[in-house]
């Protein structure tokens, strides 16, 4: 069945705590300890598969056979394990900040939150450690649902709306062309598992394979390329520990995850460059990118100006993955990894601007660095990241990225990605400058005299994940060393 | 001309009981009262008897009673055999169409559909 | 000739029956119709050589039919109310139909054609052994009891459904004590779960 | 000894067996008169009857067809039973689902039906078990008619069951006989005209007639009137209109068994005319399946779906869901391929499943508030949250979500729709889903999300629907992780009815 414990182990603890969560509900303390410790477990869970896979060793585990030839079966390679680390590490913190966040603000449900949070961590490591496609599919499906009762939490008008467009066009889009270019994959090729080189060389003619490649790129939903992202702004209306861990890391990495895993275990990175069959998805990404960085721009609500700055820079891994180049696979898995880090800061921060102040809008942000400078320090240090300047670690995808463009003759994105940072230095660091260096707005915040940073619980995890941008800008060769593992044909440079 | 007339006495029957049948099922869609449905129904299910066991005639032919006699020719007993069944599945039918609508008029006070589609209107929509 | 004529005589009277049910608001009166078209079409089963058919069809549509619409009558209403529903549709619906029938008549065997399929398969195997097989010389009841025996198993038990079913429906306590919708008299007797 | 002796019998005549336990349970229900005694028996004849039908289908795949001469009478002179690969793969379905709904009437049927009346009500539910056994195994169209006729007058009476509490049941089961007695009729004049046009009543003489014999209009006339007889009998779209009133009206029981069994059986035998009756060889049959059933079976997908969208009652709403997923049903029949008639096939009996279940999960759920209407069901999610989730769940399967029976339905039919290079049609079976999540979705939000009210009475459930409900959906969810099992059934008879095309995929 399996050959390492831990495993089937990373998946099914998730699920345990969540009846843990369910059975201590009207305990909460209790509850929100296991909730913590699941997440400690979890990622200890998912640190013991490293030095094998490091090693080498790609653990395994398969149950039972769905179709002829694809069974219900995970695998734990670079790739996967690296997005499964960064899920569980993550979680434990929002764990953190979600305990400080909820009570701050009296939600209510919080024993249905923690529940479907769990779920969704398992549905996201299932993902990271799937072995085919079939696999795949299954936690992509249950990832959408089982998030879908956090973005309604609130069940007010406006939530059960946003929500509902976020499983209108996560599900839609799923269901109406990831479905179906799993099923013409199988047809075509008898299998649907992930192989190093891709699967549809030899039984797909090259005139079909951008077709079967837009089924894909549109079908994962996830990964927001335009014109379907509207269900990442829509997902705001969620609490914000649910923005800051699912629609920084967990759904949205999910979607970027799985477009990696195509482009480089089902297509292949040669068999793109051969056939030009991504050269499309390139200019959609580059259009993607600098359309939803000018967007969010004009957004003037934090969370949606975040969401828009997440579509952008979810394109960015699609982008790395249509390159069809070593460099452009490697930026984006390493884009993974460090936006994660960066988006999560800015949306803890966001949250805790908004415990602290009921403030949702950037413009009434004026001056309140001053009162709150453990918040909006952090806040700088994700900006920073996410724009990509050293010293923090999406310079190094970045980096990449630019080499990526060179190395597949696209010099036009190069420019692209550079306006983008440009772009992003305007809408994301004006933030902070606004915050630190303009005077307070005396009547946005009357009232608010005694104003103080929000409970230690809310400030705490973002200091410690904008540490953790800086740490990784010096230790990118962790994470370099992991994905250079990735197979990809073109030798290592 | 002399295969038309054939033709035309060959089938003439069978396009009666067609518009027998029609006229039956013109009943049961056109007739908003649950009786003379069943009525219309009746209609068409004997004219479909009556298609059945005219095509089990044979010209000359005798009822399918053996007479004994060698070479006499008997009509097709197959169709009469069906029809027999299907007559008492008629009856059935009709026994439990009528029931539903001794019950229908004991709870509606009324056998016709356009009253009860009335009433329909004005209950709470379900 | 002559029998060609009384077919063609009998036809035409149950047509005009038939039409004149469509026409009659008495319903009564086309109970009592109906009753004739049973009639009328059991003699016509008999001019068809089917004398069997004619009995069941004298005795059941005839007979019983007309008893229990009649009782039906008593239990319901007299009148048919006018109609108020169009009756367009209907029309196409039933003409539609009908040209559909008249079309596939076309290739039909001609009436009484013994080279027909109907008469030259499976039939001549009953006529030519139902004697010596069943030993009862009429040739539809050696069939209805041996060789399709199982239809009129089928047969007994439709009647036995429809036994069941007239039973459940008229033989209600809530109908004789004269309620529409009573309480609750049988709470289930299950333990009850958590759901 | 005498064990051996009973399983010779038993193994002899079994195929006969598998429709003659519920045909016999039925009288003796109603002479036994005690309710409880009634439902035991019925149980243990359903119950019975679905130990047979699996034992005639492992037969049936292991040894190949097996015919059966009632009263040793030979076909086609007498009336032949015949199990092939398609019957034995769809009988344990009827059987088996009246054995999930016999325990589960015994919950509920209290309060649709008086005591002294219950004896009545099991016998009704057998014979119309026994009708839908019969006109599955057997092997002659006039014995189709009979024993469909059977069936069909019992569910008269088992929908008019639900008169006890609402009357709108006794008119919805009188549309529901004008409805079925028309089909029926245009059932008997297309065998009539098969019979005239072959001289034979049994099924497989008539496809080795039909198949030498030159297609005339009297053979195309038996083809469009059996069509629109069955057509009426499976609600396919436009000839529907007795099945949103039927199945909202019936007590919860009766619907579960009827949505999962009855309209499953028509598709059958229309599966049954098509492929092995006519064979579809000539061009009139194929091109009436390609541009007149495709076309209806799509347009009922998208019209019913949507109509569901709009409708506040629960069983309403799957009601409008079950006429829609037969046009899925009749789009696999229509692709007149192995792989879509096997995408059927696999259809019916996962929606059978799934249909059942969620059926029993609403009945539950009205019983415990007293309505279906989604108005009045607000924030019902947080009272009965089990009950929820099995409605949820069965939600799921027919929107399509992966690890539900729906999913695999789904996955078969668009693979066979890719495999017959219809890719509108792939299309549009995906799109459609969307429709299910709509009114899916709509149960959810209002049940999950929706203002409580207070003071809502909830009545416990008893085990004894609570057991069979979830039971039932194990085994559809069973059906859509272990899928194997059913396609290879659906495969095997779908090859078996066309055995000239080859090449059947997963």
């Amino acid at each position: 069945m399996t050959d390492h414990i831990a495993l089937p182990l990373s998946i099914l603890i998730p699920l345990i705590i969540g009846l843990f969560v369910h059975m201590f509900g009207d305990r909460p303390n209790q509850r929100d300890a296991v909730s913590l410790i699941g997440g400690i477990v979890t990622f200890i869970m998912v640190g013991w598969l490293l030095p094998e896979v490091m090693a080498g060793a790609r653990p395994s585990a398969s149950l039972f056979e769905m179709l002829p030839n694809v069974s219900l079966a995970f695998r734990v390679e670079p790739l996967g394990l690296m997005f499964a680390l960064i899920a569980s590490g993550l979680w434990v913190l929002t764990t953190l900040y979600a305990i400080g966040y909820m009570r701050a603000n009296g939600e209510t449900d919080q024993t249905r939150f923690y529940l479907f949070f769990a779920i969704a961590i398992s549905s996201a490591i299932g993902i990271a450690f799937s072995a085919n496609l079939l696999t795949l599919f299954i936690f992509y499906e249950a990832l959408t649902l089982s998030t879908y009762p956090l973005v309604a939490h609130k069940g007010t008008d406006e939530a059960r709306k946003g929500a509902r467009t976020y499983l209108v066009i996560l599900l839609g889009t799923s269901i109406c062309f990831l479905l179906p270019a799993i099923i013409w994959t199988y047809g075509a090729t008898g299998t649907l598992d992930f192989e190093p080189g891709g699967i549809v060389r030899g039984h797909l003619p090259p005139a079909f394979a951008p077709l079967l490649l837009a089924l894909f790129a549109f079908g994962i939903g996830k990964a927001a390329l335009m014109p379907f992202h509207r269900w990442l702004p829509a997902a705001m209306v969620a609490p914000t520990p649910v923005s800051a861990l699912l629609h920084a890391v967990a759904v949205v990495k999910a979607g970027v995850f799985t477009m990696l895993k195509v482009g480089v275990y089902i297509f292949g990175t040669d068999y793109l460059a051969e056939t030009g069959a991504s050269v499309w998805l390139v200019w959609l990404a580059g259009f993607t990118i600098l359309a939803a960085s000018i967007i969010a721009m004009t957004k003037d609500d934090l969370k949606a100006r975040l969401a828009y700055s997440t579509v952008s820079q979810l394109s960015y891994v699609t982008l790395g993955m249509a390159l069809a180049v070593q460099s452009g696979v490697m930026g984006g898995a390493m884009q993974i990894a460090m936006h994660a880090l960066g988006k999560i800061t800015l949306f803890m921060c966001a949250g805790g601007i908004y415990v602290a102040t009921h403030k949702t809008k950037v413009s009434e942000l004026d001056g309140l660095g001053r009162r709150m400078p453990f918040t909006f320090a952090a806040f700088a240090i994700g900006a920073l990241s996410i724009i990509g300047i050293p010293p923090t670690g999406g310079a190094w995808s970045k980096f990449y990225l630019m080499l990526a463009t060179l190395d597949a003759h696209q010099q036009v994105l190069l420019i692209v990605l550079m306006a983008s940072s440009l772009l992003n230095v305007i809408y994301l660091l004006s933030i902070p400058a606004r915050a630190f260096f303009l005077p307070e707005a005396g009547t946005a915040l009357r009232g608010f005299g005694t104003l103080k940073e929000a409970p230690l619980l809310c400030v705490l995890p973002p200091c410690l994940t904008a540490i953790g941008t800086i740490v990784l800008f010096f230790h990118a060769d962790r994470i370099y060393w992991l994905i250079a593992l990735i197979p990809t044909a073109g030798g290592h440079f | 001309m002399a295969d038309l007339i054939r033709s035309i006495a060959g089938h003439y029957n069978y396009w009666m009981f067609v518009i027998l049948m029609m006229t039956g099922l013109f009943i049961v869609v056109s007739r908003g009262n649950l009786i003379k449905k069943i009525a219309g129904l009746n209609i068409f299910q004997t004219s479909v008897f009556l298609f059945y066991i005219s095509m089990g005639k044979v010209t000359g032919g005798t009822a399918p009673v053996n007479t004994g006699r060698a070479g006499e020719v008997y009509s097709n007993p197959l169709p009469h055999v069906l029809i027999l069944t299907a007559i008492v599945v008629g009856i059935a039918t009709t026994a439990v169409g009528l029931a539903l609508a001794v019950r229908i008029k004991e709870s509606y006070g009324s056998i016709e559909e356009d009253v009860i589609e009335d009433m329909h209107r004005t209950e709470r929509p379900a | 000739m002559i029998m060609t004529l009384i077919d063609l005589a009998l036809i035409l009277a149950l047509l005009a029956t038939a039409v004149m049910m469509i026409r009659l608001r008495n319903l009564f009166a086309m109970v009592m119709l109906a009753g004739v078209f049973s009639l009328l079409s059991a003699s016509l089963f008999v001019a068809l050589d089917a004398v069997d058919v004619a009995f069941t069809e004298a005795a059941v549509g005839g007979g019983i039919s007309t008893v229990l619409m009649l009782g039906a009558l008593a239990l319901t209403a007299r009148h048919e109310a006018p109609i108020r529903r169009n009756q367009l549709v209907p029309l196409g619906v039933t003409i539609a139909t009908g040209a559909a029938l008249l079309y596939g008549t076309a290739d039909l065997p001609l009436f009484g054609d013994p080279a027909a399929p109907v008469h030259t398969h499976v039939a001549p195997y009953y006529l030519a052994t139902a004697p010596k097989e069943i030993g009862i010389d009429n040739f539809v009841t050696a069939i209805l009891a041996s060789y399709r025996g199982f239809d009129t198993l089928g047969e007994t038990m439709v009647v036995f459904t429809a036994g069941v079913a007239v039973l459940f429906l008229l033989r209600s306590a809530r109908r004789s004590r004269g309620e529409v919708s009573g309480p609750r008299d049988d709470a289930p007797d299950a333990r009850s779960g958590k759901v | 000894m005498i064990a051996g002796a009973t399983a010779g019998f038993i193994a002899k005549h079994l195929p006969v067996l598998v429709v003659l336990v519920p045909l016999m349970a039925a009288p003796a229900c109603l002479i036994t008169g005690n309710r409880h005694a009634t439902w035991a028996i019925a149980t243990l004849a359903s119950w019975t009857s679905f130990a047979l039908t699996v034992a005639l289908f492992i037969r049936v795949a292991g040894q190949g067809p097996l015919s059966y001469s009632l009263g040793g009478w030979a076909a086609p002179f007498g009336i032949e039973y015949r199990a092939d690969a398609l019957n034995a793969f769809i009988l344990p379905l009827i059987a088996g689902i009246a054995s999930f709904a016999l325990p589960y009437a015994r919950g509920s049927i209290g309060r649709d039906v008086e005591p002294r009346q219950q004896n009545l009500f099991y016998s009704a539910l057998l014979l119309c078990l026994a009708g839908l056994l019969g006109v599955t195994i057997t092997g002659d169209v006039f014995n189709i008619f009979v024993f469909l006729e059977i069936s069909s007058l019992a569910s008269y009476v088992l929908v008019a069951a639900g008169g006890g509490r609402d009357r709108r049941a006794f008119k919805a089961a009188f549309d529901y006989l004008i409805m079925g007695t028309i089909g029926a009729s245009f059932f008997v004049i297309g065998i009539g005209f098969l019979y005239m046009a072959t001289g034979t009543l049994n099924i497989a003489d008539l496809a080795h007639r039909l198949a030498t014999a030159p297609a005339d209009r009297t053979v195309r006339m038996a083809y469009g009137f059996i069509l629109v007889g069955i057509g009426l009998k499976l609600a396919m779209m436009p000839l529907h209109q007795w099945l949103p009133n039927a199945y909202s009206y019936a007590p919860p029981a009766v619907t579960a068994f009827l949505a999962a069994t009855a309209t499953k059986v028509s598709l059958y035998v229309l599966i049954r005319f098509l492929y092995t009756v006519f064979g579809l060889d000539d061009p009139f049959e194929a091109q009436t399946l390609k541009l007149l059933v495709m076309p209806l079976g799509i347009i009922g997908i998208f019209a019913a779906s949507t109509v569901a969208i709009f409708q506040n009652d629960i069983r309403r709403m799957f009601a409008w869901s079950s006429i829609a997923q037969a046009g899925y049903m009749l789009t696999g029949i229509a692709l007149m391929t192995p792989q879509g008639l096997a995408a059927s096939l696999v259809n019916i009996v996962n929606h059978g499943l799934t249909k059942g279940a969620l059926f029993m999960a609403v009945g539950m759920l009205t019983l415990a508030t007293g309505t279906s209407r989604l108005s009045d069901l607000r924030g019902i999610g947080r009272t009965m949250p089990w009950t929820m989730a099995a409605i949820l769940a069965g939600g799921l399967g027919l929107i399509g979500v992966p690890l539900t029976a729906g999913f695999i339905s789904k996955w078969a039919l668009v693979s066979a729709a890719l495999d017959a290079g219809q890719w509108w049609l792939a299309g549009a079976v995906l799109l459609s889903s969307l429709l299910a999540l709509g009114y899916v979705w709509r149960i959810v939000e209002t049940a999950c999300f929706g203002k409580a009210d207070e003071t809502r009475v909830i009545e416990p459930v008893p085990l004894a629907m609570v057991i069979p409900a979830w039971g039932l959906l194990a085994v559809s969810l069973y059906a859509g992780v272990q899928p194997a099992l059913i396609m290879e059934g659906a495969n095997a008879a779908a090859r078996s009815l066309l055995p000239h095309l080859t090449g059947v995929g997963g």
